[in-house]
């Protein structure tokens, strides 16, 4: 049954593709801009702590 | 209403983490729900077999293509009308995002096409419009980056949204004509099959997932665009604090 | 109105006193359609299926090419704070200077596109429609053009800029008027076409000088 | 009873953020007919972008600008009637006369046929009318930007660094044009570090906070 399902009717080679891009997309998305918030967080506590952070 | 107070990160850090679990939660939920329907379930088409499983991604990425386009042509007013300083962040934070799924759409459209013309990309109305509406993309974000000055980059790209925004019905109005006007009697045209219940739940599953994590990963982006827009203003700061130091 | 009609004129004028730069255009328009016949060969009956295509896209290149200063050279002599600054609407002198640059550069163009037509082997037929619809998609292709060029002002010099932003704008134009092209080449009525690409000209009038002058606004703020 | 409005510029509470920075906060200033503004303060203090602030090229992000009392954004066109603005460059396209650009200004202004000569004869240019703008000295441009200020019948001038390149005789010259255009109750606001104010005018420096 695996194997019929993996082999998507023949359509493997396009189904597969398609549903592993989006999650590639998805995942690159996500983990980017968080990555990207973290870091500029972490510069800015750096430096705001480095001198007294006015209005 | 006061929406300034949201365009510090504190602040703007304080309503997203309250409002991001949720959204990040429902986009797992419902892309989970989406996978399992769309690749276990739902039957295949009797037309196009197991193919039509690259609907469930291709039609709700090319309905997120739109649904940022929107978003950030209703960004571009508030930025452009109301100098909203949230909004003039906002548009440039879901940019890339509303390209990844143009993209995705394109890549999936392509995908789709082949098995059933036997070439990658098939001049489809539909598909073509998408293919214009990332050039549009593309040329908000090239636009919204090639200004020294942030502020500059992001009220010059939206106008450009919003000129964009008037003028992609008439774009693909004349795409369809010019589809139709070269029609070759034998390209049917890339439509999804007569959508019947088992494969709308997919469908469904997927469109509200995608666009949760949209949610999600903009209040990701706009946080981080404040942050950004923060650190600038410190930098501006001690510059002028030093030029200030060097006069006295 | 007479602000208006005066920047025209001193637009004009300078044109005709640097006609290199219309030269230049007319001889991009030219080279870029022979690049074509390099490319898809000699062979008659090949190029004449593909011609108005060809002298289209070129012709909208030509055009594109030559709006990046439309916008730039007032901003950096300083004219663009006293345009901006100017009584009469700003919206006004834009539609002046598209219609100087309409003339000094589209008309040009439309006056050299049957040399070119007839270098890509354009069949008889097309002559009058390739004139006629260059008559009237030109307007849209320099209004939406300095849509892009009054957003371009300030930008850092990126080539593609202008383009990347202009290109999509200039999709229906170029379908509308290769259709009425090929249309009157099949011998079938091209008025449907031509009456779209005019019905663009004027939605390009009302929004180009709104969308323009927003953006000249921000560049000398 | 709102007292009889202040006639003239009134600024109040006025912020600039450009650049992404307050270039400004909170700041004051009123100058009524007959006045000269001389903005002092080192570079990057904001004498620019307050004269642009005035001229209305630059939305103020904080604080209210009035003339005559009656706020400046509700008639932007009556404002950009008032004001003759000279930035740092002198609007001068290089194959252009001398003449031609008048004749242009003219149309664009509104200026009296006479006036354009005038101008030109008191910034010493009469004699260099039929001359392209590419063969002008820096002076000489400066002069010619200046001559099209003088031209432009507008009530408040705001001239940025106007003497910058200008010999003697020209800043005299300048000086002149000035005293005329406060006598007859115009406005006057200027950054400038030379002192060719001459008598009563009033100082505004800004940075000094």
């Amino acid at each position: 049954m695996m194997a019929a399902f993996l082999d998507m009717g023949g359509y493997a080679a396009f189904v597969w593709p398609a549903w592993l891009l989006s999650a590639a997309i998805l995942v690159a998305v996500s983990v980017s801009s968080v990555r990207r918030l973290r870091a500029l967080e972490r510069e800015l506590a750096e430096a705001e702590g480095g001198r007294d952070p006015h209005s | 209403m006061n929406w300034h107070r949201y365009a510090s990160p504190a602040n703007f850090k304080r309503l997203s983490d309250r409002l991001l679990p949720w959204a990040a939660g429902g986009a797992a939920l419902f892309l989970a729900a989406g996978v399992w329907s769309g690749l276990v379930v739902s039957p295949a088409d009797y037309q196009q077999g197991e193919t039509v499983r690259i609907m469930y991604v291709h039609v709700p990425a090319a309905w997120m293509s739109m649904f940022v386009y929107a978003n950030m042509a209703v960004a571009a007013a508030a930025a452009l009308v109301w100098r909203h300083p949230l909004a003039e962040v906002a548009g440039r934070a879901i940019a890339p995002v509303g390209a990844a799924f143009t993209f995705l759409c394109l890549v999936t459209g392509s995908l789709w096409g082949k098995p059933m013309w036997g070439t990658w990309w098939v001049w489809d109305a539909r598909l073509t419009s998408v293919l214009i509406l990332f050039f549009v993309y593309l040329a908000y974000m090239a636009l919204n980056a090639a200004f020294d000055e942030p502020e500059r980059g992001a009220r010059a790209s939206a106008v450009l949204a919003l000129v964009g925004a008037i003028n992609l019905p008439v774009i693909k109005f004349s795409v369809d004509w010019w589809n139709t006007l070269h029609q070759p009697a034998s390209v049917t045209r890339l439509d999804a099959p007569a959508i019947d219940p088992s494969m709308l739940a997919p469908l469904l599953a997927m469109a509200i997932g995608f666009t949760l994590f949209f949610v999600a990963v903009a209040f990701v982006r706009i946080r981080a665009e404040l942050v950004e827009r923060r650190l600038e203003a410190l930098r501006h700061a001690r510059v002028a604090g030093e030029a200030a130091a060097e006069r006295t | 109105m007479s602000a208006a009609l005066a920047l025209v004129a001193r637009d004009v004028r300078l044109a005709l006193r640097t006609p290199a730069e219309t030269l230049t255009i007319l001889a991009f328009f030219v080279i870029a359609a022979t690049l074509f016949a390099f490319g898809i060969g000699p062979e008659p009956q090949a190029l004449a299926r593909v011609a108005t295509g060809i002298v289209w896209v070129v012709a909208l290149l030509a055009c594109l090419i030559s709006l990046d200063r439309l916008f730039q050279a007032e901003a950096d002599d300083g004219s663009l704070d006293q345009l901006v600054l100017a009584p009469a609407p700003l919206e006004l002198l834009v539609l002046a200077k598209c219609l100087a640059q309409w003339l000094t550069t589209a008309l040009p163009l439309v006056v050299v596109s049957p040399l070119v037509a007839t270098m890509l082997q354009l069949s008889p037929h097309g002559y009058a429609t390739l004139l006629a619809s260059l008559l009237l998609g030109t307007p849209s292709l320099t209004l939406f053009g300095a849509v892009g060029a009054a957003l371009a002002v300030g930008a850092r010099k990126g080539g593609a800029l202008l383009a990347l932003i202009v290109l999509p704008l200039y999709v229906p134009v170029l379908i509308f008027a290769v259709a009425a092209v090929e249309a009157s080449i099949a011998g079938l009525s091209p008025r449907p076409h031509l009456f779209l690409l005019a019905g663009l000209a004027v939605f390009a009038l009302t929004l180009a000088p709104f969308a323009a002058s927003a953006a000249l606004r921000q560049a000398s703020e | 009873m709102e007292s009889t409005p202040t006639a003239g510029l009134e600024g109040r509470a006025l912020a600039c953020r450009r650049g992404g920075r307050t270039v400004f906060r909170a700041l004051d200033l009123a100058a009524a007919p007959g006045d000269l503004l001389v903005l002092r303060g080192a570079n990057g203090t904001g004498k620019s972008s307050l004269l642009r602030l005035l001229a209305g090229l630059l939305a103020p992000s904080d604080g209210r600008l009035a003339w005559d009392g009656e706020a400046v954004d509700e008639d932007p066109a009556a404002h950009r009637r008032r004001v003759a603005y000279v930035g740092h460059n002198d609007a001068l396209k290089p194959t252009l006369t001398l003449a031609e650009h008048m004749r242009f200004h003219a149309a664009l202004r509104a200026v009296p046929g006479d006036a354009c000569a005038a101008a030109l004869d008191a910034f010493g240019l009469g004699a260099l009318a039929g001359v392209p703008a590419r063969f002008l000295s820096q002076g000489q441009r400066r002069r010619a930007a200046l001559a099209r200020l003088v031209a432009a019948p507008a009530a408040l001038w705001l001239l940025d660094e106007p003497t910058n390149g200008l010999d003697a005789a020209s800043v005299e010259a300048l000086a002149r044009a000035v005293a005329r255009h406060r006598a007859s109750g115009g406005i006057v606001v200027a950054a400038t570090h030379l002192e060719f104010a001459g008598a009563s005018a009033r100082t505004l420096t800004l940075g000094a906070a």
